[in-house]
């Protein structure tokens, strides 16, 4: 019986997170924002050489064949560093839905190409969760029409994975004829999210989901509890910032962080956010341990992790005072990072209701 | 309790609807107020100032209209010109127009006061520093008297409007061995003065609303001071108190509260408008009644206004509940949005020209700004409820 | 243009408050409640005196004719003071539901007799809230057969105005044969609720509520709004009472008002419960001067009164610390009255869908 | 990352699951502690030190089972108890036992542990006084030497089960002069020593839970003291730390969570279950949401504690976050319930013993006791984050 990580976790989560916090520094995060790259960087590369690629991708494809524990570790450490990297998308969610639903020669060919990071997938499953606007894809003969939104990803991608209106998965090449993408601006610029437009688009089918939504809510889920973790991570460095401006800033000739109404403000932050950890532990471990309780945790690690992750935020801006309304201290990277977290994949009441459905209430 | 005007009013009233019938078309459109300035803005100040609708109570003499103060009449007004949607009138920097008319000598009020309600005089404001946010009066922009001129050196911050401004109010040390409220004095001066330089400060929506200023051997002619020398805390916080009191305005509320509910019933899920979604509605619900006790609490408050009365505690409370309201209300939007609530700047698909996402922001600054929520309830524990302040620290 | 109250409503509130004070001590109250009693005690027949009883009863009927406006103060007044008297029911609902719904005949034999603190009446109209258990008024025949529950002060009075299915409200007379009582204990003990069967029980119809449901509604509505004002009387109470504490109680040498944590929890209750008062007096101006605008606000007022009064009532108990959790100083007496006050006539979520439906959401 | 136990562990679960099964049946019903005590309760606790599943860790010599100590056994045994609905058997008082074995002399624990596990001899507390709360060691209560006697005056509050205790551990002053840290020592004696007066104290649930007890030159020998004289805030100390992290069990959590839903299900408006409408059932879903993490945070902390860890701030965080989730599970339950949840005491259509507004009292009661949740707050922000302490003020 042990709830806690393992060495070898812990050795990986600490060498990730050392290279990220040496390389994706905030001038880092500056930079690639301004020139809205968020692949081929210097840190999606060394990340590539570290093997984070093919976290999940099973020895035989190339990867390293860990678990979704480990890949919500590394989610965490990019969510610390506000990363500007296709992680979530390219290196959980579609491999998740290939393993799922692809058939023999889909998994040889792309699995390893993710590993390898030749190449960059994005995700459009948005319409699965809940369709806003007239956006809705339609499948026959092969080809796929019609409009997909928020699509993970989407710019940066080479291939795409979109889920039709039955909720069939489908491989589209990002760059072939019939295929428009169009950048949706959000308030984090750290990643990516893409209106795609498909006018009879070749698409090859993961055949796998074409009978069961086992593997669509599969991918859903995973992109969810990496989303949780990535908040897990940003919302940690937001109190560990808050903290030590609380402890460095005075006024009235005291550290702030000595007025009762400052500590507890740094308290509070930290007592909500500490069981979070075990819970998007917890649930990682599910994924690929106690398959039964997966879908609830995932849902509820998404949708809490939302709520505690909007409280943090809001709490060490307002620690920081008006320094944390500024870009000076780049503060507001972790807040939209958050931000865009919790409505990702379902915001937290529509995630709710899922869990509902899940136990039958 | 009696929500209906008395004839006077509601005359005064119909005298504001033929103004705006006869007017309105020559207001300028957009709201700027007393910060910027621009040409048709000016003379639209101007036909207010002459029919009484901006400048309202300031003196005839100083280029105002030199009404009694009537705060219905006030209220009227400004009821109007919202409905009317035409640009209000204004009176100035409310910061420093009340305290020029109040500590101003005779030859300051001449000089500031016309050119700033005509708006040919632009100000900002130099109060906050880096080191001195909650605890203004830790304040070190320093000003030391050589001859007749003050020499000024330090930096201040979220100086809105400092790019565009023509004057500046700003508060300086000119003791430095004196207990910290009693060495500050307030000074008046331009901004082109040789030696100032104006940065932006970008802040999280990504605009630069506010800028820093820094100060670097800046030369004022002494008696650009208003008030004695020293007692410049007191000179500003007279005014600090009347800006405190004006945030978290209830009609705003209730204009902002009409826009979430028009976009809830406008946005859908599958087909289903959001408002329909009970978790939604119950937040809404909610927020409505709170908004609909602040309207109440802004009523309140005018009526005692107008008699003249201290509205006391319901007064206090504007701020805090007002900006926390404000936010949460375009938190209810971002979430019931989902993905669509995420989108910012000129994204295709954005709702409200991005405004949910960006007040969010916003009100999470006015939270902070113009003292903190944990400043506020300082206050409002230790001046509405007697509550002692802490003791005293040893050093 | 006055938002404020007239001078004569101040001198009725606190003439009201003052008599309140000096007679409806804690020791009264705590009598009071050991015997059971809420009509005939001094307190009862003082109000009387007073002409509370016939607060809102016109002039024509023995009454003082006065609005709800005034009918609030008195609550809010009761509330402060955890008096316990059955005025909502007795003096504002039933006298409502007469003047709405009865007949001249009606009119002229009861309300003369509430004014006068004759007689007192009891009202059922739970069932229309929403139906909990497997009660229910069927009325046929003159006659009424079934079991209302959470009757208002149906043990301590003479008369019942009950609700039948339809939502057809009748006057029952509570000693009449066919009706048997059962006394509801609750948390509160300055008010009671009984259960109320009836088998074949004579019933007067107030004939008004036969085609519509308007003067069914305005009972409800103004019984919810007599409610909140005496929630927010009890709440005032609970902030004074720890205003009072934190005054006084000395823990690390200092009183504990002078730590920032205890002092923003009482900013925080005035805060929050300053501008409920101006909801309460809006809403209740509103019944007779704004009546388009009256069933909303009803409802808000109710809704937020709850939540706000759950919430003061809590942190008040903290601020008393362990004290707060005793007997000792009777402060569970208001905690337990605006827990009363909550759940009556609808507890917040079933009341705030009530404001949905008005406004057509 | 590995839920599961290793063959040792299964094996030591099996025994016990055996255990239960043979013996389960001799259990008294109900959950009574180490506080009273019953002689069908004394058999149960002697069954079960002899099977090493009560006063495991307690040496032999001083009657208990004396096995090394094992935090997955004793979660282990805990776990099975609760299934097998037996009560559990229990080590003494938590906080006076360990206290007695690490600071007592051989003759003192020679004379009490042994009869206190096996519940011949029962305890009460004496720590608070009512002008000792978060600030416990400004307490008054005297004990002056005279002779061989200690005298003691003074009044405690809180002392649970005095009514019915053999014996006291309590808190006194003993060196007036000395810093209040300093001046406190930790006496044990009997209940019916004359002058001690015990008054039931009666608390918002009706229920006189706890006593106000009061001591008028109460003598007590010389040797009761635990520890050195003017040490006994620093005896008392190393427990009250293990009273803390024990409030807010994460099984606990759970069942009442499981209470809830099924209350849900059960009960309906208009024929209509609870768990159906929205607003209820969102609410119940981020009640389980956080009920999940703390059964998460709790694997985490048992996880740390066999390894022999200092879990950190996962277990302080636990009394905050765990009273007042179940304060909230029982509003939500009192809420749902409508009119139906006020009701209380021996009320007809009473729903499940009315423990939902008892509970929801009772944790209010517990947010407060044991260290408010503010004095919580200021140890998580000190401790746990390394924030300094109020500075020293001038008195």
């Amino acid at each position: 019986m042990e709830f806690a990580l393992s060495e070898e976790q812990r050795l990986l989560q600490d060498s990730v997170t050392r290279y990220l916090e040496s390389q994706c520094t905030l001038d880092h995060v500056r930079a690639a924002v301004e020139n809205e790259v968020t692949k081929h960087t210097e840190v999606w590369n060394g990340l590539s050489d570290m093997g984070i690629h093919g976290i999940i991708i099973p020895e035989d494809f190339g990867g390293v064949g860990l678990g979704f524990l480990e890949a919500a570790l590394i989610a965490e450490a990019l969510g610390r560093t506000v990363a500007p990297v296709p992680f979530i998308a390219s290196c959980v969610m579609a491999p998740v839905a290939i393993l799922a639903a692809g058939n023999a020669s889909q998994k040889d060919i792309w699995l390893p190409k993710i590993a390898s990071g030749e190449t960059v997938f994005g995700v459009g499953v948005s319409e699965q969760v809940g369709r806003r606007e007239t956006n809705g894809i339609q499948f026959s003969d092969g080809k796929l029409t019609g409009k997909a939104m928020f699509v993970l990803e989407g710019m940066s991608a080479d291939m795409l994975i979109i889920a039709d209106d039955k909720g069939v998965m489908h491989i589209v090449d990002a760059n072939a004829k019939g295929v428009t993408r169009r950048n949706l601006k959000t308030i984090d610029k750290t990643r990516a999210v893409a209106e795609v437009v498909l006018e009879n688009a070749a698409a090859d089918t993961l055949s796998g989901s074409q009978n069961n939504t086992e593997a669509l809510l599969k991918t859903i889920d995973t992109g969810r509890l990496m989303l949780a973790a990535d908040t897990l991570g940003a919302s940690e460095v937001m109190i560990e910032k808050a903290v030590a401006y609380a402890k460095e800033r005075k006024q009235f000739n005291r550290v702030i962080g000595s007025f009762q109404a400052v500590k507890h403000m740094c308290a509070e932050m930290a007592t909500e956010l500490e069981p979070c950890r075990s819970l998007v532990w917890y649930a990682a471990h599910s994924v690929n341990h106690i398959p039964d309780e997966s879908r609830l945790l995932a849902c509820h690690a998404k949708a809490h992790l939302s709520e505690i992750g909007r409280f943090v935020a809001k709490t060490s801006t307002e620690v920081h005072g008006g320094m944390g309304f500024t870009d000076l201290l780049g503060l507001h990277y972790w807040f939209k990072r958050i931000g865009l977290d919790r409505q990702l994949l379902g915001a937290p009441e529509l995630i709710r209701e899922e869990a509902a459905v899940a136990q039958g209430w | 309790m009696d929500l209906a005007y008395s004839a006077e009013y509601d005359d005064f009233r119909s005298e504001v609807q033929q103004f705006l019938k006869e007017h309105g078309h020559k207001s300028p459109k957009g709201r700027m107020g007393w910060g910027k300035t621009d040409d048709e803005g000016r003379s639209w100040q101007q036909l207010l100032i002459e029919h009484g609708y901006a400048a309202r109570t300031i003196p005839k003499e100083y280029g105002g209209y030199g009404a009694e103060a009537d705060v219905l009449k006030n209220h009227i007004i400004a009821e109007e010109f919202v409905k009317a949607k035409a640009r209000p009138g204004h009176s100035g920097d409310p910061r420093l127009v009340p305290t020029l008319l109040e500590l101003g000598t005779e030859a300051q009020k001449k000089a500031y006061i016309g050119p700033t309600i005509s708006g040919e005089m632009t100000w900002c404001q130099g109060y906050s520093e880096p080191g001195s946010g909650s605890d203004l009066a830790s304040l070190s922009t320093k000003a030391v008297l050589e001859g007749d001129e003050w020499v000024i050196n330090g930096q201040k911050i979220w100086t809105s409007g400092a790019q565009y401004a023509d004057m500046i109010f700003c508060l300086v040390r000119t003791e430095p061995d004196a207990p910290k409220h009693q060495g500050i004095s307030y000074l008046v001066f331009k901004m082109d003065t040789p030696g100032i330089e104006v940065r932006p400060l970008v802040t999280m929506t990504g605009e630069a609303i506010f800028n820093e200023t820094f100060y670097t051997d800046v030369r004022v002619p002494k008696d650009q001071i208003i008030g004695a020398r020293g007692e410049g805390w007191f000179v500003a916080n007279a005014t600090l108190k009347h800006e405190r009191g004006s945030l978290g305005d209830p009609n705003q509320l209730e204009t902002r509260f009409g826009a979430l509910v028009k976009m809830l019933k406008s946005e859908k899920i599958d087909g289903k408008p959001l408002i329909k979604y009970p978790a939604y509605r119950d937040r809404l619900l909610q927020l409505q009644a709170r908004v609909l006790s602040m309207k109440c609490n802004g009523m309140r408050i005018l009526s005692a206004s107008i008699k003249d009365q201290e509205p006391g505690l319901c007064r206090w409370i504007v701020k805090l509940l007002g900006c926390e309201l404000n936010h949460q209300m375009a938190a209810l939007a971002i979430d019931a949005m989902g993905e669509l609530g995420v989108l910012y700047e000129d994204s295709p698909y954005l709702r409200d020209y991005g405004m949910w996402q960006r007040n969010y922001m916003l009100d999470l600054g006015l939270i902070i700004g113009g003292g903190t929520a944990q400043i506020q309830k300082n206050m409002i524990g230790e001046r509405a409820l007697g509550l002692p302040k802490e003791p005293k620290y040893k050093d």
